[in-house]
Parts: structure tokens; sequence; C-alpha cells
């Protein structure tokens, strides 16, 4: 209840840089999946607190469209996770500095 | 009147042909064809039937017309009416404004018409069994011909100018099916889609002649043969249509109706595609190219009589292209060494003359003289026909001569259809041919009469050429053609026989000379009478009969004696290179050659330019925009590291960069 | 019903062709002839039933938009005779196509199939949505005949086909979506009521909307609409794609583009152009006339120079169609029943001359007229189906071809100038010219390459499947009523047009 | 002022997990920080009148997803340890760039005044499903969530597509190179 919008939105900030340097900064395309994952939990973190913000049931817009980011993230990892176990099948390695055939 | 049975008259030879091409289809395979005797007895049997059927008609029409004549008398009526035997079938299609009826009608003129054209028709059906026997798609052959019987049968009995278009058409077809018959011969085939492209100028001008045409009638008018005459029949509406816009959109009709005249029947400036044709089949030229096809345009013109009368500046250039065309086809038949082609240039003359008749008013002199035309050049292209027969093939008159002994009854008829396209006494061609000299006299002025006669000088000439050139002058055969010479069998003697006394006695139906021996002109009086009467007038005058005849006789005679003063006495002279003299050339050619120029190089110039030029224009737009797109792409892709981290990072510190932007705007402008 | 099933039935056959179990590539043509037969049994009797329509099924609606996205099929005599003349073609292509397809029966019969589904939902429809849905879904089976059965340049046909098409429907795409935008405001304002109403792009729906649009907009509108249409037919300056694709697909997928898809293009300009922009259409009649003209003319003069079999037939549609086009700007009610009837007239030649010009390919296995030569002697059947074909699509009286000339012609000559009509009519005689040229190569003369060792002919099948065709030219050329009395029926004026409102107002009231 | 201590200490579990997370050396170390960091945002989505989302984070992030991610790094793992290097320069300047956005996002929250709402309703189950699912009305979620199912069908043929021949035919680097 007492719980300040701002504070909300700060951690949310914050977990968003830290999801975004470990899917920037690292050459581990595990580091890079899961870096994306604390990304999207941030943005749902923040979709929930400004929820709050408005009244009546508009509000609950803001608490269904997490759940829809919570489906798109199963998607994006299932789909991930079965191109990252390609890839390392193809290139005994998940450097992301390996692949560099994109521009060829 | 209501007649169920006009029907009959182009269905049956449309089942011969129906018959014979599907005998001629599933006997593609086998070795020799289908049976001759059946596909013979088919063929001839259905136009015989159908001239039965015209024939009966013909007489019952006469009964009629006879009957109704006396009660008009009886009742002290002085009136020409029209006994019509109408068939609505069906409506065609009706949109708008066009209404327009499938029907057929048979009147006087049809009936004229349809009795030699069966009549003919069956003939040379018959005729060509014999000249056809020794070729392998004879069954096909007289399943087109029985096909164009059907279409010109339609023709001439559609009870208005969109059904007679379609037999038009439908000839015209056929003629190009028939001409290009020996298609392995690319020449026989260039000169049929020549005569079909030709003829499909002068359909062009018909139809706009019928989109002009009902134009002035408007929509309410039955756009038929009986709604347009009555329509023009009306004083009030000859008033209308004699002055302002509406003279002006009669005048361009009539000349676009004539337009598709001049095709059909190979008048100036449409006529190059005749001579061409003469690459078909001999009887083919016999029964299309000098018997019916060609007459097609004097049938619609005397058809459409009621309408070219109140356009009299039509009427001047029909007769002055009329008079022109006969004039130059005269003296290009004189230059000609192939026999089909003076006979084919004799065509387009005879045919001038017959428009030389209706644009002076003529109108029943001018069908007269189709009636009479179709006797003797039938006969004179089947006599041609026999002799290219007896000959092997030889078409060259400078390699023929002496077959008066050898071919005694070809000769005969020969001779028939000779003494009957001079002008002779008696003959065919002296009663029609005459009788246009004495019309042209009358009502077109003496230089038309003056280019007439001489015309009819220059025919005797030619004509006699080609028989002394054929059968009086020494013998120039191939001797070892010359062995195998033989008279033709029955089926083609009895139609040279019944056609060449044809050509003697034909002129017997308005022998004007001996009295009350007018049959031709009272029948054809109901339907063309008002409209000569119109331009005509009451003839006041009569005309010095006694010195135009003497000088028709002269002109034929002294052709005769001319031509026998040049070459009995020289015979030929043969040039090297067995091609005609330069000038010649030239004149027989002049048309082509103007065709060329106005119209055949300029669209192909431009369909030149528009695929070399305009069509790799618009490619080369298509690739341009294609490259740009690629040059783009090359662009971007310059921009791009191959190091994932990197170019994700940058995508971020994008997002970053345009965020910032964004608030920085945001701040500035609060 | 009927309806429902004559879009969807192709779309099953289509499914059926492609898992059917046949082993070989004889016993899948069987399998997909007798899909077509049923479907033209079920289409057939859309000819005798007049206007008719399904309820409207909503599908769903437009989100933030409230523009209903509607299931909604009508029918008269126009669209009922383009899905008889899909579903005549489609034997004929299925049957004749067999030498094209060669072991990929299936899948050719499957996209076949799927095609004639879309170009009958195209013209079944009667929401702009389900048009536009269609209409784009034609070019997926096209393409993919033409990039997989095609012949040498297939790859480059495809592209250009497909870069042209989406030239001309991106723009109409985005003119849907701003008329989406627009259509339940218009329903607001037409029942002045409080709740929010849901819009429609039904066709009669839409008349009343774009009255309402400024004339700016609606001009834009107007071009978009054209455009894409144009692109379809297509005219002069869009035709590039065209006698690639006509001439690097398989004959059978040009027999369908000129035969089905090029008519929709036409079917749009009488059912959707001018009936929803009647201004619009008024003022650029003059263009439009013009262009159509030039389109026949350049069709002419660059089949004339043609040395391909299908290039000449592809350059001959182009010329054919554009005097609809020109026709149909005067407005004249010959021009519509003319236009009609070119519609099946064309579509039924213009298809059976691609068909054979196909066969013959294959029997030479060259595309250049030179090569040919007396067929008329080693393949009698053949030179006749094709002689006749070739005389209708000149419009020889007694054949349909020459009654919707006529009419056309007479329409310009009644609506336009005379100087139209003898611009068009000279056409007509070049048409001649082509067409006798490539008839007298094909069939005539000598052989240019060495006479078979076996005599050949169309097989017995293929000719039965051409020759109701044919015939039915023939026929319609004595007796066009039934086609011209298509014209007539006016379809937007009986569409259920307050259907949707009133449903919409009752749901608020039960609310 | 109970609820702000516990908001305190799941943020700070949470941003240690985080930073765990960019840290780790181990794959499978940074995917149980990742699990960490899940379940206490669970919390604090359960502290701010969440329960339904609260609940689906523990069973669909923390327990499906993150279980799937685990699995996957302990089959690649059985051969060999991850061999790629931790942190590198192009890694510190990645870090630059997302510390930015941090600092971009805090600058931008700082300035901005918004207050909670007492009367926004409790994320029930029950009033989530009538958003989902209005039985009047219109609403674009029924569309959306359509659509989403649509990406789920999508993504499972997908991913079976993408790892099925692997399954029949023997790994081969040169096969795909």
């Amino acid at each position: 209840m007492e719980i300040s919008i701002v504070h909300l939105q700060l951690l949310a900030a914050v977990l968003f840089a830290l999801g975004l340097a470990a899917a920037l900064g690292r050459r581990n395309l595990f580091f890079v999946l899961m870096g994306v994952e604390l990304m999207l939990n941030a943005a749902n973190l923040s979709f929930l607190a400004w929820s709050r913000t408005f009244p009546g049931r508009s509000a609950l817009d803001g608490q269904v469209a997490p759940l829809f980011v919570i489906a798109v993230a199963a998607a994006e990892a299932c789909v991930g996770l079965a191109m990252l176990m390609s890839v390392f099948r193809n290139r005994e390695s998940l450097d992301t500095d390996d692949f560099s055939r994109m521009k060829e | 009147m209501h007649s169920p049975l006009l029907w009959l008259l182009p269905v049956l030879p449309l089942l011969g042909f129906l018959v014979n091409g599907i005998l001629s289809l599933s006997t593609a395979r086998t070795s020799h064809g289908p049976s001759r005797g059946l596909s013979g007895f088919v063929a001839v049997l259905f136009p015989a039937l159908s001239f039965g059927l015209s024939l009966w008609l013909f007489q019952r029409l006469s009964h009629d017309a006879a009957s109704i004549h006396e009660t008009n008398v009886n009742l002290g009526l002085h009136l020409s009416e029209v006994v019509r035997y109408v068939q609505p079938l069906w409506s065609w299609f009706s949109v708008g404004d066009a209404n327009v009826g499938f029907g057929f009608a048979y009147d006087a003129l049809t009936g004229i018409m349809l009795l030699f054209i069966t009549g003919i028709g069956t003939l040379i059906h018959l005729y060509s069994l014999g000249y056809m026997a020794h070729d392998r798609g004879h069954a096909r052959f007289l399943a087109y011909l029985s096909l164009f019987l059907a279409n010109m049968i339609v023709l001439v009995l559609g009870d208005g100018p969109l059904v007679t278009f379609l037999g038009w058409e439908g000839v015209g077809l056929c003629s190009y099916l028939l001409i290009g018959f020996w298609h392995e011969d690319l020449a026989n085939g260039a000169a049929a889609r020549k005569a079909f492209l030709v003829n499909r100028v002068g359909d062009l001008g018909f139809l706009l002649g019928l989109f002009f045409l009902w134009q002035i009638l408007g929509p309410t008018v039955p756009f038929t043969y009986q709604g347009i005459s009555e329509w023009f029949r009306d004083p009030a509406h000859l008033a209308m249509v004699g002055q302002g816009s509406v003279a002006a959109l009669l005048t361009a009709s009539t000349l676009l109706l004539f337009l598709g005249c001049t095709g059909k029947s190979a008048q100036i400036p449409l006529l190059t595609w005749l001579p061409d044709a003469m690459a078909g089949p001999t009887p083919v030229s016999a029964l299309i190219h000098a018997a019916t096809m060609v007459t097609s345009g004097v049938f619609l013109l005397g058809r459409m009589s009621d309408v070219f009368v109140a356009a009299p500046f039509t009427m001047h250039v029909i007769a002055v292209i009329g008079a022109a065309t006969a004039l130059w086809a005269a003296v290009t038949g004189f230059v000609q060494t192939d026999i089909k082609k003076v006979l084919a240039y004799s065509t387009v003359s005879q045919l001038g003359y017959m428009f030389l008749a209706v644009g002076v008013g003529a109108f029943d002199a001018g069908l007269f003289h189709v009636f009479t035309h179709a006797f003797f050049k039938a006969v004179l292209f089947l006599g041609a026909g026999s002799v290219i027969h007896a000959l092997g093939g030889e078409q060259d008159m400078r390699r023929m001569g002496g077959l008066a002994r050898k071919l005694p009854l070809t000769f005969a008829a020969m001779f028939a259809g000779w003494y009957a396209i001079t002008g002779l006494p008696g003959g065919a061609g002296f009663w029609s041919k005459d009788l246009i000299l004495e019309k042209t006299w009358m009502h077109g002025g003496w230089a038309l009469y003056v280019v007439a006669i001489f015309t009819a000088v220059l025919t005797a000439v030619y004509m006699t050429r080609l028989m002394i050139l054929v059968f009086w002058s020494p013998s120039r055969v191939d001797p070892e053609v010359e062995h195998h010479v033989h008279e033709s069998p029955w089926s083609m003697a009895l139609p040279l026989v019944i056609l060449g006394l044809g050509s003697l006695g034909a002129g017997f139906a308005w022998a004007s000379l001996v009295p009350g021996v007018d049959w031709f002109a009272r029948t054809l009086a109901p339907v063309v009478g008002p409209a000569q009467d119109l331009l005509a007038g009451p003839e006041a005058h009569h005309p010095p009969v006694a010195l135009l005849l003497a000088l028709g006789l002269m002109a034929a005679f002294g052709g005769i004696v001319l031509s026998f003063v040049l070459f009995r006495s020289g015979s030929y002279r043969e040039t090297e290179s067995g091609e005609l003299p330069f000038l010649s050339r030239f004149w027989t050619l002049l048309f082509d050659h103007l065709h060329a120029v106005v119209a055949v190089w300029p669209v192909l110039v431009v369909s030149w330019i528009l695929d070399k030029v305009l069509n790799p224009l618009l490619f080369g737009l298509v690739r341009l925009v294609g490259y740009l797109v690629e040059v783009f792409g090359w662009l971007f892709r310059a921009l791009q590291f191959s190091r994932l981290r990197l170019n994700m990072g940058l995508s971020a510190s994008g997002a970053l960069l345009v965020l910032l932007g964004y608030i920085l705007v945001k701040e500035l402008l609060k | 019903m009927n309806l429902h099933l004559a879009v969807i039935a192709p779309l099953i056959a289509a499914l059926l062709a492609m898992f059917s179990s046949g082993k070989d590539a004889s016993q899948a043509l069987r399998n997909a002839l007798l899909l077509a037969l049923a479907i033209l049994g079920i289409s057939a009797p859309l000819l005798s039933g007049g206007i008719q329509s399904t309820e409207p099924l909503t599908w769903f609606v437009l989100p933030a938009v409230g523009t209903r996205l509607r299931w909604f099929l009508a029918t008269d005599g126009l669209s009922s005779w383009l899905v008889v003349l899909s579903a005549l073609l489609v034997p004929a292509a299925l049957v004749l196509g067999r030498r094209m397809a060669g072991d990929r029966m299936r899948e050719f019969a499957s996209l076949v199939f799927l095609m004639q589904a879309f170009m009958a939902g195209a013209v079944l429809a009667a929401d702009l949505f389900l048009f536009y849905g269609f209409f784009e879904a034609m070019l997926l089976p096209a393409t993919l005949l033409i990039a997989l059965f095609g012949g040498r340049d297939r790859r480059k046909a495809a592209t250009l086909f497909v870069v042209f098409s989406l030239v001309g429907s991106v723009p109409l795409f985005v003119s849907i979506w701003w008329l989406a935008t627009l259509a339940p405001y218009h329903v607001a304002s037409l029942t002045q009521s409080a709740v929010q109403l849901e819009g429609t792009l039904g066709f009669t729906e839409l008349q009343a909307l774009l009255a309402q649009v400024s004339p700016a907009a609606r001009g834009w509108i107007f071009a978009s609409f054209a455009l894409a249409f144009l692109v379809k037919l297509p005219v002069a300056g869009l035709h590039v794609w065209q006698a690639e694709a006509y001439a690097e697909g398989p004959a059978a997928s040009s027999a369908l583009l000129t035969g089905v898809m090029a008519k929709v293009g036409l079917y749009g300009f009488l059912r959707i152009l001018i009936p929803l922009f009647p201004m619009e259409a008024a003022r650029y009649s003059g263009a439009f006339m013009v262009l159509g003209v030039v389109t026949v003319l350049v069709g002419a003069f660059l089949a004339l120079q043609q040395t391909e079999i299908r290039r000449v037939l592809a350059f001959s549609s182009l010329s054919h169609l554009g005097l609809g086009i020109a026709a149909l700007f005067t407005f004249r009610a010959e021009a519509q029943a003319g236009v009609v009837l070119l519609i099946v007239a064309h579509g039924l030649s213009a298809a059976t001359l691609f068909l054979l010009a196909g066969v013959a390919e294959s029997w030479m296995d060259s595309t250049h007229v030179d090569d040919f030569g007396a067929l008329s002697r080693q393949s009698p059947v053949f030179a006749v189906l094709f002689a006749l074909a070739a005389l209708a699509s000149v419009g020889l009286p007694g054949t349909a071809g020459f009654v919707a000339e006529f009419l056309m012609l007479l329409a310009l000559f009644k609506g336009a100038s005379i100087w139209l009509v003898a611009l068009a009519g000279s056409a007509v005689i070049l048409s001649v010219a082509y067409t006798l040229r490539l008839v007298q190569k094909l069939l005539f003369g000598k052989a240019a390459l060495a006479e078979p060792a076996q005599p050949r002919d169309l097989h017995l099948s293929e000719g039965l499947v051409l020759a109701p065709l044919l015939l039915l030219l023939v026929v319609l050329g004595f007796y066009p009523a039934p086609v011209l009395s298509a014209a007539r029926s006016d379809l937007l004026q009986r569409l259920p047009l307050a259907q949707a409102v009133s449903e919409d107002a009752s749901h608020a009231a039960g609310r | 002022m109970i609820a702000q201590v516990y908001f305190g200490l799941f943020a700070l579990v949470a941003v240690l997990c985080g930073a765990t997370l960019v840290f780790a050396r181990h794959p499978l170390n940074g995917a149980m920080a990742l699990v960490g960091a899940m379940v206490s945002l669970s919390g604090i989505y359960a502290l701010i009148q969440s329960p339904f989302l609260a609940t689906l984070q523990v069973l669909v992030y923390a327990g499906a997803i993150m279980m799937l991610v685990v699995f996957v790094i302990m089959v690649l793992n059985t051969a060999k340890d991850s061999k790629t290097p931790g942190i590198d320069l192009v890694g510190i300047l990645m870090s630059v760039v997302a510390f930015a956005f941090g600092l971009v996002f805090t600058g931008v929250l700082a300035r901005t005044p918004v207050e909670a709402r007492a009367d926004s309703p409790r994320g029930t189950v029950q009033a989530i499903a009538d958003t989902l699912f209005p039985v009047h009305g219109q609403s674009a979620w029924p569309l959306l969530f359509l659509a989403v199912g649509l990406v789920l069908l999508t993504a499972i043929v997908g991913a079976v597509l993408l790892s099925k021949r692997r399954l029949e035919s023997p790994i081969s680097v040169e096969d795909h190179a």
C-alpha cells in the first residue's frame, strides 16, 4: 500500500540496466538470453507499477499486459534455446564473437 | 408475311459442312481420307436441296406478288408493294439502345440472289468433285465450300445489317480458308491473310457506317432492312436527312458503308487482295471471287438503296470509283500473262461496272449485271480451271495455245463466256452492259460514259487476247505436257455446259430491246424501285437507244478486231525473265504500293519502335528501381559490424540517443 | 449455402488434391479432375440463382477502430458468371497442365484449386475487407505456379509479377485501412446514436461512407483503387510483368491468369470502382478512355512484333482487355453488357489459346513461332480447336467475342468520339493480322522441325475439356442473352444494407 | 511499514541477483541468480496487489522457463565447461551503455510526480479474467489473446523443427558449416 511508485520504477530501471548489461556485455549466448529475460521482468514490474496510478478498470489493463509478456517470453525462450542448441551443435561454440557470418 | 422455312436455307449447307468436316477430321489419320463418293454425295446434296428450296420460295414469291399486283390493279391502286417473307428467330442482343434481332427476310432481291448463289453453288460443288478428286483434302475442301455457301446465304437472307454482317465476315473467313487451302505453300497463306486483312478494313468501315446510321435512325426504329427502308421512304425523314448535320452524318455513314463494299467487292482502294486470291483452287475463284461473294457489295448497295439515294455525294463517289476501277482493272488485265489473273482483273473491272450503275442510280441495272456476270464469269473461270486441269497445273498463257481442238467442250463453254462478256449481240453481257451504258448516259454524264465505253473496248481486247493465246494461236505447250492433255470428267463438264448455256441466255431475263420481257426489272421494282424513282425522277426523255446500241456494238467489235490485229499476227513476245515489263508491273501493283506506303510500313515502324524502344524503356525503369533498392542494401550492409555484441550495443545506443533527444526536445520546448 | 460452398469447396479440394493418396501423376489428375467437376457442379446453379447473399458473419471487430471484418458473400449474374467461368477453366487447366506438371501433379492441382478458391472469394465478397483479402491471396498460388512450374526465366517472371502486383495493392491496402478507421464514425453519424457503434466496409455502406469523405481524399482513394485494378488487368505502361508472367509461367497458369485474374481487374472496375466513385469516375472518364484505347493499340502493335507464341497471346490479351476499360468509362448500358460478355468470351478463348499453346510447346520443346509449322496436318484436332479459339479471340461474328466487341465499340461511339472508335477499331484489324500470323505459323506451312515419328494429337480427354468451352463461345455468339442479362442486375442496390446497422442497434438496446 | 521493509528486502535480493547474472562465470550460476531475481520480483508483485501475476511469475517464469534454461545449460555442458570469458573490453563498453540507460530512466523518474491511487483494483484472477474476456462491450484483448496463442503455437512448431533434424542424424560440424 505504501510502496511508492517511484521506488518501484527505480527498481525496474536498475534491473533493466543490469539485464541490458548482461545481454550486451556478455559473450556467452546463455547470458544474452537470460539478460533479455531479466529486462522483460523489469518491464513487467514497470507495467504493474504504472497500473497503480490509473483509476478503476483501466488499471487492470496494466495487470493484463505482463501476462502477454510472460507468454511471449516463454515463446522466446523456447525458440531461443532451440536455436542456441542448433547453433552450438553446428559451431561447437556459444561465443557471440564467433558468429560473424551474417554479413557475408 | 411469315415463313417458317427460311432458316433451312443456310442450315442445309451448314449440315453439309458439318458432315464433311467431321468426315475429314475423323479420317485425318488414314492414308487416303474419307470415301470420295460419300463426301461428294453429301457435298452436292445439301446445296442442291437449298437450291430447290429457294426455287420453290421464289415461285411462291412471284405468285404472291402477281396476285397482290392484280388486287392493286383491280382496286385502281398504283402501288408496288414489297412482298416479303420474314422469320424473326430470336433476340440477338438487347441492351440499352441496342436492340438487334436475329432473323431472316426474303424478298425479290434476296430471291434472285439466292437463285444464282445456290444454283451456281451447287454446280461448283459438282465441278469440285472432279477438280479436287486427286487432292488428299477434298472432303475438307468441300466442307469449306459448303460453309461458304451457308454464310453467303445468311448474308443475303439476313433481315438486318448485323445478320448480313455475320454472313459478310463468314464469307470472308471461308474465302481465307479456301485461298489458303494449299497451305504448304507459304505464298498462298500470305495471299489468304491479305484477303482477310484487307476485307477487315472494309468491315470496320461497314461497322462504323452502321453506327452512324443507327445514330440517324435513333433507338426506336427497328434496325432491320425493312425498318430502315420504311424510315427513309417517309418523305418527312427524307427532308430531314437532306440538310444540316444529319446530312453530314448520312454522308459519313454511306461513305463508310461503301468502304465496306469496296473491301468485299475489290474496288479502289481495297482491291489488291482479289488478284492474289487466285492462289486458291479454281472452283473457289469461280464461286467466291467471281460469281457470289465479290458481288455482295453491290447487293448491299441495292439492299440499302433507300439510304444511299438520300446521300447524293456518296452516289457520285460510288459512280466515279466504279468507273475508275473498271478502267484501271481493264488496263491491268491487258498486260497479264496468268490466265486466272486476267480473269481476276476482268472481275474487278466488271464489278466496277456494277458500281458505276449503282452510282448513277440504276440499282436494277447493277444487280442485273451481277446476275449475268455470275454466269459468264463462272463459266470463264471453270473453263480456265478445266484448261489448267488439262495442262497439269499450268497457268501461264504463254505456254498454252491451240487448245480449241484438244478441249472442244471447254472451248465451247469458254467461247460462250467470251461471247457474253465482250457484249456481242444476244449474249448475257450484251443486255446488262448495254443497260449500264444507257443508264450512265442518261444519269451519269458524258465523262463517265466515255470511260465506260472505253472500258468496254478494253474488255473486248483483253478477253479476245485470252481466247487467242489459249485456244486459237499455234500451240506453245510443252510437248511433254501436251501428251497428257485430256478433256475433263463429266462432273466438270456438266457445270460447264449448264453455265455456258446460262451465259448465253441469262440476258433474256431483261432483254430491254424485246418488248415485254422485263421480268428482272419487274421483280426487283418493289425493292429498289422507290429509290431509283427518287433519284431519276419521272423519265421525261427517252435516250437515243439506237445510237447507244450502235456505240456499244462498235466497242465490242472494235475491241475484238483490234485484239486480232495486235495478237493474232505477232503472236506473243516472250520476255526472257518471264516477268512483266517494269511499267506493267508497276501499274499492276499500283495499289499494293499505295497500301504499303499508307498502312503497312507505318504500322510496322510504329510497332517496331514500341517493341524495341518503349518496352526496353519500361523494363529499364523497373530495373532502375531494383538497382536503387540494391544500392541502399549495400549502403546499409556497409554499416554493419560482424560482431554481434557491437551491433546490439550500437542499436541500444541508438535507442538511448533517440530517447535522450526526445527528452531534450521536450525539455527545451517546455 | 451454395455461396459458401463456391468459395470453400475449392479450398477443400486444394487440401484433398494435396494429400490425396494417388501414387502416380495420372491418378492424381483423375482425383483432381473429379474434384474440379464437383466444384463445377456446385458453382453452376449460381447462374440460375439470380441475386443472392449470405448472412454477414462478423469475424471480429478491429480493435481500437471499431470496424467489423465480416464474412459476407453476395452474388448476381456478373459474379456468378465469373465463378462459373473459372470453374469451367479449371478442369481444362488441370488436364492440359498435366503435360507441364509432370510428377508434381498433386502440388499443381492444389495450387490451381487455391487460385480458384481465392478468385471465387474475390468476386463473391460483398465486403471490402474480404475482397481485399482474396484479391491479395490470389497472388500467392499464381506466383507459386509461375515460380515452380514455369520455363527458363520463371524466377524473374515471378518476381516481376509479385512486385508489380504489390505496387498496385499496397496503396489499396492503405486506402482500405483508412476507410476502416472512418467507418464507425460514419455509422454513428447515420444513426445519431450515443452508443458507440461499429462500422463495416460492405460495398453498400461504403457507397454512403464515400459520399461523405472530402473530395480530395476521395480522389486519392479512387486513384489507389484504380491503380490496383489497372495493374491486374494490365494497361499500357503497367504491362511489363504481363508478357513475362504469361510466357514464362506454365501455360495452365497463363490461362488462369488471363482467363480469371485479369478479369478480376475488370470486375473491380465494374463492381467496385465505378459504383463507389461515380463522381471521380465521371471526372476522369476521358483519361481512362484514352488509356484504354492506347492500351488497345500498344498491345496490338507489340503483338505484331513478338516471336514467341505466348508473348503474342499475352499482348493480344492486353489489347483486347484495354477495349473493356475504354468502353466501361462511357457508363453506358451497352458498354457494361459488352464488358461482361468480354469477360466471359475472352476468358474462354484466351485461356484455350494459352492451353493449346502450352501443348504445342511441349511437342516441339520450343516457344519460338518459327520452330512450328504444319500442325494442321500432323494434329488436325489440335488445329481445329486452335483455329476456332483464334477466330473467337479476334471477334469473328458468330462467336461471343463479336457481340462483346460490337457493344463496346457502339458504346464508345455513342459515349466518346468517332476517333476513339476508329483507333480501337483499327486495332481490331491489327488483331487479325497478328492472330492470323500465329495461326499461319503454327498450323500451316511446312513443318519446321523434323516430323514426329508417331502421329500426335490432343488426347481425347484434352479435346473433351476444351470443346465445351469453344461450343459455349459459339452458342453465346448467337444467343448472348444469358450473359448480357447478367450485366443488368444491380447487386449493390439490393444488398442488405441496414442489416449491419440494425444488428448493432439491437445489440446496444440489449445491453 | 512492514510492506516497505519487505520491499526493500526483495529489491535488494533482486538487484544482487541481477548483478550476479552480469558477473557470473558459469551460466548455471547466472541461471540460479535469475531464478532468485524472479522469485523476489514475485514477492514484490504480491506486495503491490497483484496476486495473480505473482503466482504466475513463480509458476511460469521461475518454474517453467528457467527450468528449461537450466536444463539446456546442463545438456550442453555435459561435454565441456563453458569456455567463454566473463567480461572484456567490449563488455565494459556495453555495460556503460546499459548504465546510461538506467541513468536516463532514473533521471526521468525522479522528475515525474506520480502517486499510487487508493482505488486501483486488485489484480485478482477474477478481475483479470473480466478484463481479458469482457462479457459486454468490445476489447482488443481477446484478439491479442488469440494472437499470442498463435505465437506460442508457432514457437513450438519452430522449436520442434529446429531441433528435429539433430535427433535423427549424428551431429556434424561439416554438414552445415
